[in-house]
Formats: structure tokens, sequence, C-alpha cells
């Protein structure tokens, strides 16, 4: 049914289709209407979960562990701050290969503080061992969260929604929201193989040595390659029972043909679509990479979506100080492998919610223009802004 | 909560027309690509301007458009200046950056317009409504349209409360005819209810009728 | 549905061999072998042998006890730590019921939502949740604080060996004043720990939990008996055990047991409880010890036995003060004989105890 | 090898696998069945801790049993004794003696009351028949433990009644009658015990004429003869011996009229103390004992103690007998040939040129008191006809348990230089017929139990405290007669509450404190409970050796060896 939500209103509406038995979350910004709207529905009755309201996102995170390790379908939410709070657990709950669903409300990191949006949080994670995926709307949003509980459940890995803080959470927007009966249809109820059981004890989270080690993680890696086929193929089923696909691993929007490309995860797409359409008659148009799966990073994909490309532009929502933009350095190692691979120009933008006006697409596409462009750069940073020896 | 379904079928939507300019109206042969319409409303913490966004866009909704509303996010508090955005069109929008040059504003407190760069970007073929005792020319700097409403006072008269928002998004309406009061109205109900949602319902009818109907309905001429 | 590893010829061995109950639902019911001796005690055997604790670990002992009266329908969240380490090196694990480690910090998290997906699912399978003094008095206190505040229906049990031992003996929280640890080391200019013990219990107390205690390896049937009451309580409750440590307190490993009697024995370890935040049991002390014979036993305390040492006879009268100071407050000394004081409690008879086990 | 689980489960219980037990290093625990320092003690080879663990489980019957077993006459001992048990008795350390002696001659009442059957068989009608000198204790135990080996037993008594001492020599005031005829009499009921009386050897009967007739010959005549006493030379006309007197008095009722002054005993046995005791209530002015021994008291070295049983000590005092100890008579003052007075001079023990102890008189120290009567009573010894060629001086000197002093003869109780109490006379019945029923199997004597005896600091006492010794009735000083008994018997509660105050030393009680205490679970217990332990087993597979289990025994029956592995 279609209906004029908030996302994070949206995002709450989505996880009561998944009917999680345990919710567990801290409040953050732009993460809290989620947080809200969540504990809004189970206190009108309209959501039947255990909803534990803890005093930090590490035990946020610990919470929806020991839940799902117990047999639980479980939800977090958090940004920012929250996620590195959570790390050490998150690698905990993928090493146990532990199944269950976060949003992560993108948001910078600091300091300074900042609650806007940015990836650095997601990108601060991004070894954890979790599925990781990109929403570019708020439908995308709700759709994939549904995906994502079907997803943790069949890969036995926990998945991470991504959605921009603010710039969707705070969004109010036309969503279809799916009905229970579809929902129902499509997601199977939670069924853990190893879980916590007194019928049948196992122990969880052993120590292992060296012996034992490199085993253990290739077997992590492993199901993550394994995962990028699911990915795809849980969208496809989605698509099947409700009519829209959210863009499995990665989608080219714009001109399929074009030789220069833009690649970007999550709001931003949108944008640069929205750039194209108001520009291209003065720059031309662009190949529009929206890559929905960062982690398990689709490599294959991303070079046969990339095939013919002369210049691509990866968007950076987040840097990695002293090397460049996170995304961009390792779109330019998987095309290290491409004959002919497009030369890579690596723009962060956007960060701690700079806002980004569809007229980046042209000012992106101008800029490489120019021969002596540089590979990487923060390129609404205005460097006057900063004394000379720190510029 | 909005009830998912379009209260009002209108097509072709004069507020459309705005941007496409009278052929469209005419029912000329070729109509151009629906143009969307960007709206920026301003005010202090407590006013409720975001909220006033999300009913725009919810009302939009609810005649069948496709919208988007968010505010300026910020740690403002209460009494800080605000502003929120909206965008209305008949596809989907993908764009998510803010309104640099709305093609209207509502300003729900006078004394914002003290700052000069308030209205930059304003199209100056739309048009501002402030909420004001004052005469609009008292906030006329450019041949774009003003009109000043009182609806803090109207506010206060019918709800008993100095919130302007719905007051001056039904006046808004109004002028515009962008959407329809009834889609406001239903809008309001997927918000509100009871003794609150009567008053308001009371208010934005008044509210519609201390303004000139239709008056926005045409593109300015500069 | 992921498949379990499909070790199940090796699993099916070991469950002939050790007598295992038949396990999954989907797995074949394993011949019904003649029962071992070792699987017919009349006991549970929730902490199995072949762990690899240090011989005479009080945190063992103490754990096996609380698995024997807690079990088996139980499940454990248990914090990184010593009784983790020797417990589940993989691919062994001597617990018997469903267990779970995560991390340092956040047992009482896990144990959280383990109890929250139990209410989910309308179980009523009791939470514990582990961790040692560090885990608990330190990084973990945070999560302890909220699970507790939350009212989760979960037992915790901190098993206090009063140092970080699962690193190599480093002080925690729960050092005792004047203990010797490798980051409280005794030197020129220090004696030891320069701060207090931590006062865990009260601030456990404070959260007004239904109910919170402390006990002792000393006293098994005390322990049991405390853990059968947490185990019946609907809600949080806490539980902190003294479990000596040979290697840490530097002590022969036989003088586990008598060394946690004469912590109590001297008061520097009250055996209390309370309920709602209110004292409503102790364990009196018949005849209470200097505290100097507890002391005298263990190698982190040697120097305070230094002849011709003013701060060594200034910091015993410190410890002996402190232990006064815990008598005073709780009230521990007893008045004559009680069959449930500290001597009382540990009378033995022909055929068992005299205070009754299990 | 096995396949890495997914998430790195492990599944219940695996810790099996991993046997910790090569971890012992240095030690091992094993199950002590030590020796309690009661049984050590007990010269009649009883085992109280046996009895008192079946006490414990309220078996008394059992009880009896196992403690007759050792000694058929609980009801003499348990009056008579000096109960060296209770000096040994581990509990001194914690809170005072189990009042063996009282709960032993409480079973023994009882087994007279109840007509509890002696757990002996009747012999074969071919079982071989031992021949027995002497119906004292020694030789009644003899008989007793010959029926219990299968063997028959004909006693030669040359007196008209059985008893020897018990009879002839210990006050009723001690030793009523009525227990003792019990007691002997159910003995010699006993089927295969043949009793002859007025039956002496040497004169009616010799060991070559009785070796040759029954299959061994037990020599159990007992002492006597009165040892020659003199002080340098000097011998009283009038001198009356105290076991003389004793006699003379139990079958009389009369002492001599001297008795009725001041009179100095010198001495320091049981028959000095009752000699005094008796002398002192027949009316004499004063009774002063003189001993080389010294008194009970902290200091006292337990060979210099002065061998008494301690009660009798007590009482004496009680009923004003003096002593002096540490000194001897020195010197007999004489008018004539009777006796007006004595010097008396201190004795010290020093060490000797070879290292031994000896008592030395410490000159300066003499003093003279007047008396009108000294009784020496410095001991007994064998009467020596009949047994030419077979003693060693004054006594039998076998050098074996057994008491062997020739082929198939064997000499046991008080005729055995190194013996001195009934307890010890009972048990030499027990050895002696133990050795001769081997040597008739053509077999060695039965090995000695060589088992070591637990001491207190084996034992972990903090899981025994609180329980004080049951206190027993006595006649006051003014109520004591020549006939009344003066200790009180106790109660059945009484005696099994004492039961329960017992250690259980070297033995185990199943506490179940190794199975609760051991941190690698690795004591393990049978399905079928023992009390003694044996359904605690140690599972040597997981077992580290930390030595908790040892340390936590309550009765040292865990000790810690060395680990061979």
């Amino acid at each position: 049914m279609r209906e004029a939500l908030e996302g994070s209103q949206a995002i709450a509406r989505a996880i009561s289709l998944c009917k999680p038995d345990v919710v567990a979350a801290y409040p953050i910004t732009p993460q809290t209407h989620i947080v809200e709207n969540l504990s809004k529905l189970v206190a009108d009755g309209n959501l039947h979960t255990e909803f534990v309201s803890v005093e930090s996102e590490f035990s946020a995170a610990s919470v929806v562990l020991g839940a799902a390790a117990a047999g639980a379908r479980a939800y977090t939410a958090s940004a920012s701050q929250g996620i590195l709070l959570m790390s050490e657990v998150m690698y905990n709950i993928s090493g146990m290969r532990i199944p269950l669903v976060m949003t992560i409300a993108n948001r910078a990191v600091g300091a300074p503080l900042n609650i806007w949006n940015d990836q650095s949080d997601t990108m601060a994670v991004r070894d954890a061992g979790w599925i990781q995926l990109h929403c570019i709307s708020n439908q995308e949003a709700v759709d994939t969260t549904i995906q994502a509980f079907r997803l943790a459940q069949e890969t036995e890995l926990p998945v991470a929604v991504n959605m921009d803080g603010f710039v969707l959470t705070h969004t109010m927007e036309v969503i279809d929201v799916p009905a229970q009966a579809e929902v129902d249809k499509y997601l199977p109820p939670f069924e853990f193989s190893r879980k916590l059981d007194p019928a049948n004890p196992v122990s969880m989270g052993t120590l292992v040595d060296p012996n034992w080690f490199s085993e253990v993680r290739h077997s992590h890696h492993a199901a993550m390659v394994k995962a990028l086929p699911k990915i795809e193929e849980i969208d496809k089923a989605f698509a099947k029972v409700f009519g829209r696909a959210s863009g499995g691993l990665l989608t080219v929007e714009g001109d399929k043909k074009a030789k220069v490309a833009i690649l970007a995860m999550g709001s931003v797409v949108g944008t640069m679509m929205a750039g194209q359409d108001e520009f291209k008659d003065e720059v031309g148009s662009a190949r529009i990479v929206k890559l929905r799966a960062f982690r398990p990073f689709p490599a294959k994909a991303l070079r046969d979506a990339l095939k013919g490309v002369e210049k691509l532009v990866v968007i950076d929502r987040a840097i990695s100080p002293g090397l460049g933009g996170v995304l961009g350095t390792e779109v330019s190692a998987v095309l290290s492998t491409m004959d002919n691979g497009p030369k890579v120009y690596n723009y962060a933008l956007g960060l701690g919610g700079r806002d980004i006006q569809a007229s980046m697409y042209k000012d992106l596409l101008k800029a490489i223009e120019n021969p002596k462009a540089p590979r990487f750069a923060i390129f609404d940073a205005d460097l006057k802004k900063l004394p000379p020896e720190d510029r | 909560m909005a009830t998912g379904e379009a209260v009002v079928q209108i097509a072709p939507n004069p507020a459309i027309a705005l941007k496409r300019g009278a052929e469209a109206l005419a029912g000329a042969e070729e109509p151009e690509e629906p143009i969307m319409i960007e709206y920026r409303i301003h005010g202090r913490g407590g006013q409720g301007s975001v909220a006033a966004a999300y009913l725009l866009a919810a009302a939009a909704f609810e005649a069948g458009f496709t919208c988007q509303a968010f505010p300026a996010f910020g740690a403002e508090r209460r009494g800080a200046p605000v502003m929120a955005f909206v965008r209305i069109d008949e596809k989907p929008i993908t764009l998510r950056s803010q309104v640099r040059s709305p093609d209207f504003m509502i300003v729900q407190d006078d004394t914002l317009l003290l700052d000069p760069n308030l209205t930059a970007g304003l199209n100056p073929e739309g048009a501002m409504l402030v909420n004001s005792r004052k005469p609009a020319s008292e906030f006329k700097k450019s041949k774009t349209r003003v009109i000043a409403f009182p609806a803090t006072e109207l506010a206060v008269e019918v709800i008993g409360r100095p919130i302007p928002n719905t007051a001056l998004l039904a006046a808004f309406l109004a002028l515009t005819e962008h959407v329809p009061q009834k889609a406001l109205a239903a809008a309001l109900k997927g918000r509100f209810a009871g003794p609150v949602l009567e008053k308001n319902l009371e208010l934005i009818a008044k509210a519609a009728d201390t303004v000139e109907k239709g008056a926005w309905k045409e593109k300015a001429h500069a | 549905m992921a498949p379990r590893s499909d070790n199940s010829k090796r699993l099916n061995e070991l469950r002939m061999k050790h007598g295992r109950p038949p396990a999954g639902p989907n797995e074949p019911k394993a011949a019904k072998a003649e029962p071992t001796l070792r699987e017919q005690q009349p006991r549970f055997r929730g902490l199995e042998s072949g762990h690899r604790a240090c011989q005479g670990c009080g945190e063992a002992l103490a754990a096996r006890l609380v698995m024997e009266s807690a079990g088996p329908d139980v499940m454990v969240a248990n914090a990184t730590g010593c009784l983790e380490v020797f417990s589940t090196p993989w691919p062994q694990t001597a617990w018997r019921v469903p267990w779970i480690h995560s991390l340092f910090e956040n047992a009482s998290a896990v144990a959280s939502g383990m109890e929250a997906a139990m209410k989910a699912k309308g179980k009523n399978t009791k939470v514990l949740s582990f961790g040692g003094d560090g885990a608990t008095y330190d990084i973990g206190f945070q999560s302890l604080s909220g699970m507790l505040e939350r009212h989760h229906n979960v037992l915790y049990v901190t098993y206090d060996n009063e140092a970080y031992m699962n690193t190599g003996i480093q002080r925690s929280s729960s050092t005792p004043h004047a203990a010797s640890t490798t980051t409280s080391p005794v030197g020129a200019e220090r004696m030891g720990k320069r701060h207090l013990k931590k006062d865990l219990l009260s601030i456990v107390a404070a959260h007004h939990i239904p109910y919170a205690a402390s006990a002792s390896v000393a006293y098994p049937a005390d322990l049991q008996r405390k853990v059968r009451y947490a185990m019946g309580v609907e809600g949080p409750t806490f539980l902190v055990i003294h479990s000596p440590c040979p290697l840490g307190w530097r002590h022969d490993s036989a003088l586990t047991v008598e060394i946690a009697r004469r912590a109590v024995e001297c008061g520097l370890f009250p055996l209390v409880e309370l309920e709602r935040g209110a004292l409503t049991n102790i364990m009196p002390i018949r005849d209470p010890r200097p505290v100097a014979e507890y002391l005298k036993l263990q190698g982190r305390f040697a120097h305070l036995f230094k002849k011709n040492d003013y701060r060594a006879a200034e910091e015993l009268d410190h410890l002996q003060a402190l232990a006064d100071h815990n008598i005073a407050i709780y009230g521990l000394r007893g008045e004559g004989t009680d069959p449930v004081d500290t001597t009382g409690v540990a009378q033995v008879r022909r055929g068992g105890p005299l205070a009754g086990r299990n | 090898m096995g396949e890495m689980t997914r998430g790195q489960y492990a599944d219940a219980g695996t810790s099996l696998d991993f046997k910790t037990g090569n971890w012992r290093s240095t030690q091992r625990p094993v199950h002590v069945h030590a020796k309690a320092p009661c049984h050590t003690a007990c010269p009649a080879g009883e085992d109280q801790q046996a009895w008192f663990a079946l006490l414990q489980e309220q078996k008394v019957e059992e009880a009896w049993k196992s403690l007759v077993s050792a000694n058929p006459m609980p009801g003499v001992t348990g009056r008579v004794c000096p109960h060296p048990c209770e000096t040994a008795c581990n509990r001194v350390h914690v809170d005072g003696a189990l009042a063996i002696h009282n709960v032993e001659r409480w079973l023994g009442d009882e087994a007279v009351r109840l007509g509890w059957d002696y757990p002996v068989a009747a012999p074969a009608k071919d079982a071989k028949t031992v021949a027995i000198v002497g119906a004292g204790p020694a030789g009644i135990s003899a008989a007793y433990h010959c029926v219990r080996l299968g063997l028959k037993a004909e006693i030669f008594e040359a007196l008209s009644e059985a008893g020897g001492l018990l009879r002839s020599a210990i006050p009723p005031t001690r030793l009523p009658r009525g227990p003792l005829d019990a007691e002997l009499g159910r003995i010699l009921d006993l089927p295969g015990i043949t009793l002859n009386l007025r039956q002496r050897l040497g004169r009616d009967v010799t060991v070559e004429s009785l070796k040759a007739q029954y299959a061994a010959v037990l020599l159990a005549p007992g002492c006597e003869k009165a040892k020659p006493w003199s002080v340098q030379g000097a011998v009283p006309a009038d001198l009356h011996e105290g076991l003389e007197l004793l006699r003379d008095f139990m079958d009389h009722g009369a002492l001599p009229d001297a008795a009725k002054g001041d009179v100095i005993v010198h001495g320091g046995g049981n028959t000095a103390m009752d000699i005094c005791r008796i002398m002192k209530r027949a009316g004499a002015k004063s009774v002063t004992l003189i001993t080389a021994s010294g008194l009970p008291g902290p200091d006292t070295a337990p060979d210099d103690l002065i061998n008494v049983v301690p009660r009798e000590l007590e009482e004496a005092l009680e009923e004003g007998i003096e002593v002096i100890d540490h000194a001897t008579v020195s010197r007999l003052i004489m008018k004539g040939s009777k006796v007006t007075g004595v010097e008396i001079i201190a004795l010290k023990k020093e060490p000797g040129k070879d290292g031994r102890k000896r008592r030395v008189e410490f000159e300066g120290t003499e003093r003279v008191v007047s008396v009108d009567m000294v009784v020496p009573c410095v001991g007994e010894q064998v009467d020596p006809e009949g047994y030419e060629g077979l003693l060693d001086g004054a006594y039998f000197w076998p050098d074996n348990a057994g008491g062997r002093v020739a082929e198939r003869v064997y000499a046991l109780g008080d005729a055995r230089g190194s013996r001195g109490t009934v307890a010890a006379a009972i048990g030499d019945g027990r050895l002696a017929a133990e050795a001769a029923a081997a040597e008739l199997r053509g077999e060695d004597d039965p090995s000695a139990d060589d088992r070591s005896t637990i001491g207190i600091d084996a034992l972990n006492t903090a899981y025994y405290a609180g329980a004080s010794r049951t206190l027993v009735a006595k006649l006051p000083v003014s109520e004591r007669t020549f006939e009344a008994e003066i200790e009180g018997s106790i109660s059945r509660t009484e005696a099994l509450a004492e039961a329960q105050r017992c250690l259980s030393c070297g033995n185990c009680l199943a506490c179940d404190n190794c199975w609760t205490m051991c941190p690698d679970n690795a004591v393990i217990k049978t399905a079928e409970l023992a009390m003694d332990g044996s359904h605690y087993v140690f599972d040597y597979d997981y077992c580290k050796g930390c030595g908790l289990c040892t340390h936590e025994c309550p009765t040292g029956y865990i000790q810690s060896v060395p680990e061979t592995n």
C-alpha cells in the first residue's frame, strides 16, 4: 500500500512486517526516529517483540547477538559513534556466523562532532565481516530490509542495511509498504541451525588456535563470496512477489553505453541521476553505476558494468586519511585486473552532511575533462577556508 | 496515517501548469514533461515548520502526486531559525539536495525576514506567504509576489495555541491551488485525531477563506 | 537452511563414547550403550572433566558447583576470561548446556538478548551469565548495570579471583588492597595495590534487584543453596563467588578451599545476602581469625610479612581494619554456635555434610 | 582430524577427549585406610574407629560385633582399662577426646542385656584343641579367639573360679561382679570351650603333657608372685605386699591393724592405686603414694606418666590420697623390725652414659616421714613353678607378637614381661590364638598390621567442631563404698551422640567433600554407596593432582602420594 512516510517510520513498519522476536537499540541521531517508531509500534500493540532498551550500542549489538544465538529473529539499528562502539561485537557476530539484521543510518564519525550524513561509520566496519548493502531511497531501504532478514538467514551472516542519515531517514516520501501476507510468503520463519538449545547443547564462541584460524577465516570469506549470487537471487525473488527489485549487487542507470561513468552508493546516486536529467545537454550523459552491495564486493559485476568505460568517477562519502577514498580505492583494486579498464577519479564529497546539489553531476564531469584532474580529492572542500599550512 | 487512496483525482493538475506553461492547461498536443515544484518553509523551532513540510507532502500524496519533504537538519533548539523543504512531482523524485531555489516560500515568522538572505534563490515567478499582521508590502523586496496573513492570531483564535503552520498551509494552498484543501484535510487526518483534528480542520477552513482563492495559480509574469 | 558442519561421524563416535544423550531432532538415535560410571553420577555435570583449568582452580570448582545446582535447563553467556578459555578450546567444550562466549565486556548484554529470545519464544530456560572479576567489576560493569536495571530474568555469577588471571595476574578493581600483581607490584615505593577492593555487591544491590549474594567455594552447600534460590527468582539475580587462584595468589593448589575459608573467617570476604537492596542474611563467623592467617598462605601478600618493615606492619593493620569493618557493618560476629555459621555449615558427619547438600 | 564447524561451535561434553590426567606431575590422591590412633594405642587391638563408624550409622549390634572381633570383654575393659585410646584420640586437639571407654562399657552391657550372640560359630567336631593355662583375661580371650578361628579350647585354671586378677585384684567399685560374671560366663558358654578348674600347672598338668595331648599350649598364668622388695636390704617383719593385701581384703574384707594409721604405698600402678583407695576407705589416717613416675600435667612426658587409669587417679585424689611423684623410698626407719618412718628422696630422669634416661636420686632432697605401715606395690612376677626352661628371669620374653616361646607353646598376658593391663592380656589372647592357628596350618605368624597411624595434622579439623565430651556421673566421695561402682553408665542416646563425635581418623566418612570439591570432576562415585569410602573413585584420566581433595578430606583417608607415571 502506498503511503507518504518518513524514512525512519517506513523502516519501523518494514521491521514490524518481518516480525522480529527481539529488537534492541540505543538512540543516536539520525537513527533515533527508527527506535522511536518501533517503540511506539510496541506500545500501541502493533508489534509483538521483546524490545530491549539497552544502555549503549555496545549492548544493543550484544543483545541481538545473544538473542539470535538463542534462536530469535533479532534486529538493531545505529549510526556513527554507535557503530564504532558496536564494532567489537560486530566482528563477533559475523565470526560466529550469527544471522541478524541492522540498519545503519549513515552519519559522519567525530571528532569534530558532526551529526550529519556521510558513510564513514559503515566504512569503519567494512572488515567486520558483515554483508553491507546500500540504498538510494526509502523504498529501497524498506525492501532491502525485508530482503536482509532472508539473506541473513540463508547465508548465516549478519546484514547491515545502510541508508543515509537524515537524507533518507528524515525524509518523507511515498513508499509502497508491502502487505503482511506477502511478506509472510516471502520471508520464512526464523530458524537457526546452531541455536542455543538445552535439548541439543552446543558451545559457541570457542577458542581457536593457529592450526585452525586460517581455515576459519577462509570459510568466512568463502561464505561472503557465496553470498554474492544469493543477494541477487533474493532480490529477484523479492521482485517476483512484490513487483520491484532493489538492484541486486549493482545496477547501471543513465546512459548504459556512455564512456564516462559515475559510481556511487546511497542517496547521492539519485541526485546524480537527477543531475544527469538536468545537465546531460551541457556535459553529456554518463553511465551511473548504483552499487548496492559493498560487502561482499561484487568485483566481477563491477568489471562487467564498466566495460568500455574510459573515465570513471567514484564518489566516496568517506575517506581513509592518508590514502584517499575507501570505495574508490577498492574499485581501483578490482579494476586492476581489467583490460583497458577506465581511468579512475576518486572524489569524496558530501562529507559530514554537506549538501550535494544536482549540479555536482556537471561539476564532476567537467572536472575530469581536465587532463591534470587529480585522481583523488575531497571534491567540495574549499581549501581557502584552511590556513595555508593545513591545505 | 495517510489513507493511501488519492482523495482527489485532478488531471491535468492546474498546479503543474505553473511550470508547464499555459499550453498544458489549454490541452496542448505535446505537453512538456511535468516539472517538479520546490518549496521552502522557514520558521522557528517549535512552530511546526517540519510538520508543515510533511503535511504539505502528505497532502500532495493524497492528491496523487509523488512528494518529498525533509528538514534542514541541525542541532537547533526551540526558537532557533529552521527550514524544511518539499518537492512535489508526478514521477519519482531522485534528487536529494536541499532546495536552494524554491518556487514558493512559506515564512512562519516575519522576524526571519530581517535577514535579507532568507529569500535568496526564490523563483521570481514564484511567491512567498508570510505569517504577519503587517502588510505584505513590508516584506516585498523584489517583484516576487508576497502575501501576508496573520496565521498565528487565527490559530490562537481557533485552536487556542500560537501554532501557525496549518493555517498558513491552508491559506497557501488556497492561493496556489497546487493541492486541493480536501487533500490537506486528509493529510491532517493522517496526523491528528480527536479535538486537535477537529480544531485544525476548522482552522484550515477559516484560513482558506481569508485569502483570494487561486491568486497564485498562474505563473507570475515578471 | 545451512547444515551443521558434516563431521557427524566423529561426533557420533564421541557420543557413543561419552554417552551424550540423543542429540538433535534430525540425528539418528545412537544405540544405547551401558552408561558409564561417570554418567551415573547423581548430579548434573554441567561443567565436564577435561577442561584445562590450572590444578586446584577455584573458579573451575565454583563453576562446577553452580552448574550442578542450576542445570540442565539453562543457557550460559560467558565473558572472556580463564573460565571461557579453559573450558572451550575448539573442537572441545566442557559444557553440557548451551553456552556462548562473545566478548570480555558484554556477557550481561548477550545474556539479556538470550533472555529476551526465551521470552519471545515463550520458553522458561533460565539464562545464566558468567564473568570473572575483570569482566564484571571493570570492563563489563556497564552492561551488567544495564542488564540489572532492565530486570532481565538472568542469574549473573561472577567468579571473583581478584585480578586479571587470564592475561597473567594484572590488578583489577576487585584486587584487594596491598595485594601484589604484575601491575601493582611491590617495590621500594609500593606495597602492592594502593586502592581498595571495589564493593561491587553493594553497587549491584543498589539496583534493588530481587537477590544479590556473595558465596565462597569454601562453603559449597551455602553456595549451592544460593544458586538454587536465585534460580527460583524471576528477575535479575547476582552472585559473587570468591574463587582462589593458586597461580595468581601464589599458593599451593591444595589450599584453594582452605584459603577461601580463611578469607570468610577473617571477615575480608563476608558472605551476605541482599534482597531488593536490603541485607537479609549473613553467614556469622563463629571464631573470627586474624587476617594474617588468611594472608600468610598467599605469595601475593608475602611482602606484608617482611620483618623490620614498618610499611608491612601498617598494611597488615590496614587489612585487619578492613576486615573488622566488614564484621562490624554486616554484623558478622556470631553469637555462640549456630548450625549455619562459618563453622556450623562446614560440619560433616558420616554419610554427608551436616547442613545437607543438594 | 575433524572438520572446522561453522561458527566454530563445539559439541557438549567433548572435553572428555582431553585427558588432563597426564598433568599430574608430582602427586596423585589415593585412598589410604590408615590406622586411627585409638586403634594403634589399643593393647587389645580393638579398632575403635571401625565400631564407632557403625554406631554413627545407628548399627549398635554390628558395632558390638565389630568390637568383640578383637575384644570379647568390652564390659570389663570398658571399666578397668586405662584407655590409652582416649589419650591418643585426635579429638583431644579439637574439643576433648571421645569417651571411648564409656561407650565400650555401654556396648558390652547392652550385649549382655539383649543377649547378642558372639560372632563365632561352633568349631567342627574334628577341630583341633588348644590347651590354655590360666582363666584370666588373657586365657579367656585366647579361648574365645581359638573358637573364632575354628579351634577348640580347653582351659586349665588353678583356682576354683575363672577370672584371674579380674576377680582377685580389681575391687568391685571398679569392676562389679555382675558384669564380670555375665561376660565371662557368656564366653565360657561358647561351644568348643572347656574349663577345667583347680588344675594347677606343675602340680596337675605340665607343659610337656599338655603339649603331647593338645595341638598347642597357650600359657597365661599371670603374675602371681610379688616382686621382692627391700630398701637397702631392710625388710620390715610385718611387710604386706600390695597385691597380697588386695587379695586378702577382697577375700576376707579385712586389713591389718597398722592400716588404720599413716600408710605409705610405694609403687605406681593400678594395684597401688586400688590399695591406696581401699585403705583410705577402710579408715587409714593418711595414705601417701610414693611414685617414681610423674603426675599428669602439661609438661609430663608420656613415658614418665604414672601408669594408672587416669580416672582412678583423679578419683583417688578426690578421696584424699596424697601422691608424691618423682620420688622413691630411700631408707626405712625401723624400731626393731617394725617400720616407723621412711626417708623419701626426689628422683629425676637424667640421660646416662649410654644415652638412655634413667632415674637418679638427688642428694639433699631427703626427708623423713613417720608412718605406721609401708606397702610396697612394685609389681609381680610369674610363679616359676612348672615353667622351667621357658622363663627368662621373672617373665616370658617372646620376641614375636604371637608370644611363641617354644614349638606350639605360647606365652601371653601379664606373664609376658612387657605387658601390664587387662587390655594387653586380651590382645595377647587374640595374637596367641592367631599365631597358634597359623602354626597349626603350617603358616608363618600372621603379619602385623604395619599401616601408619594418622595424626591430627593429616585431618582437616575445619569440618569438626562444637561437640563436647559426654559427661558421666560418678558417685560422690561421701557415698563411695567397697562395693558400689563409682563410675556411672551412659544412655543409648548419650552413647550414640558420643559416637557422632568420632573423627573417623583415616577412614572415609562418606561426607562427599572430595566428590563435591574436585574442580575437575575427577572424583566420581559408584551407584552403590558404601560407608567405608569404597564408592569414591578417582578418575585418573582427569585428575590433575592438585591435592585439594587430600587437604579437604576431614579424615585423612585421602592422601597424596608421589606420582609414579
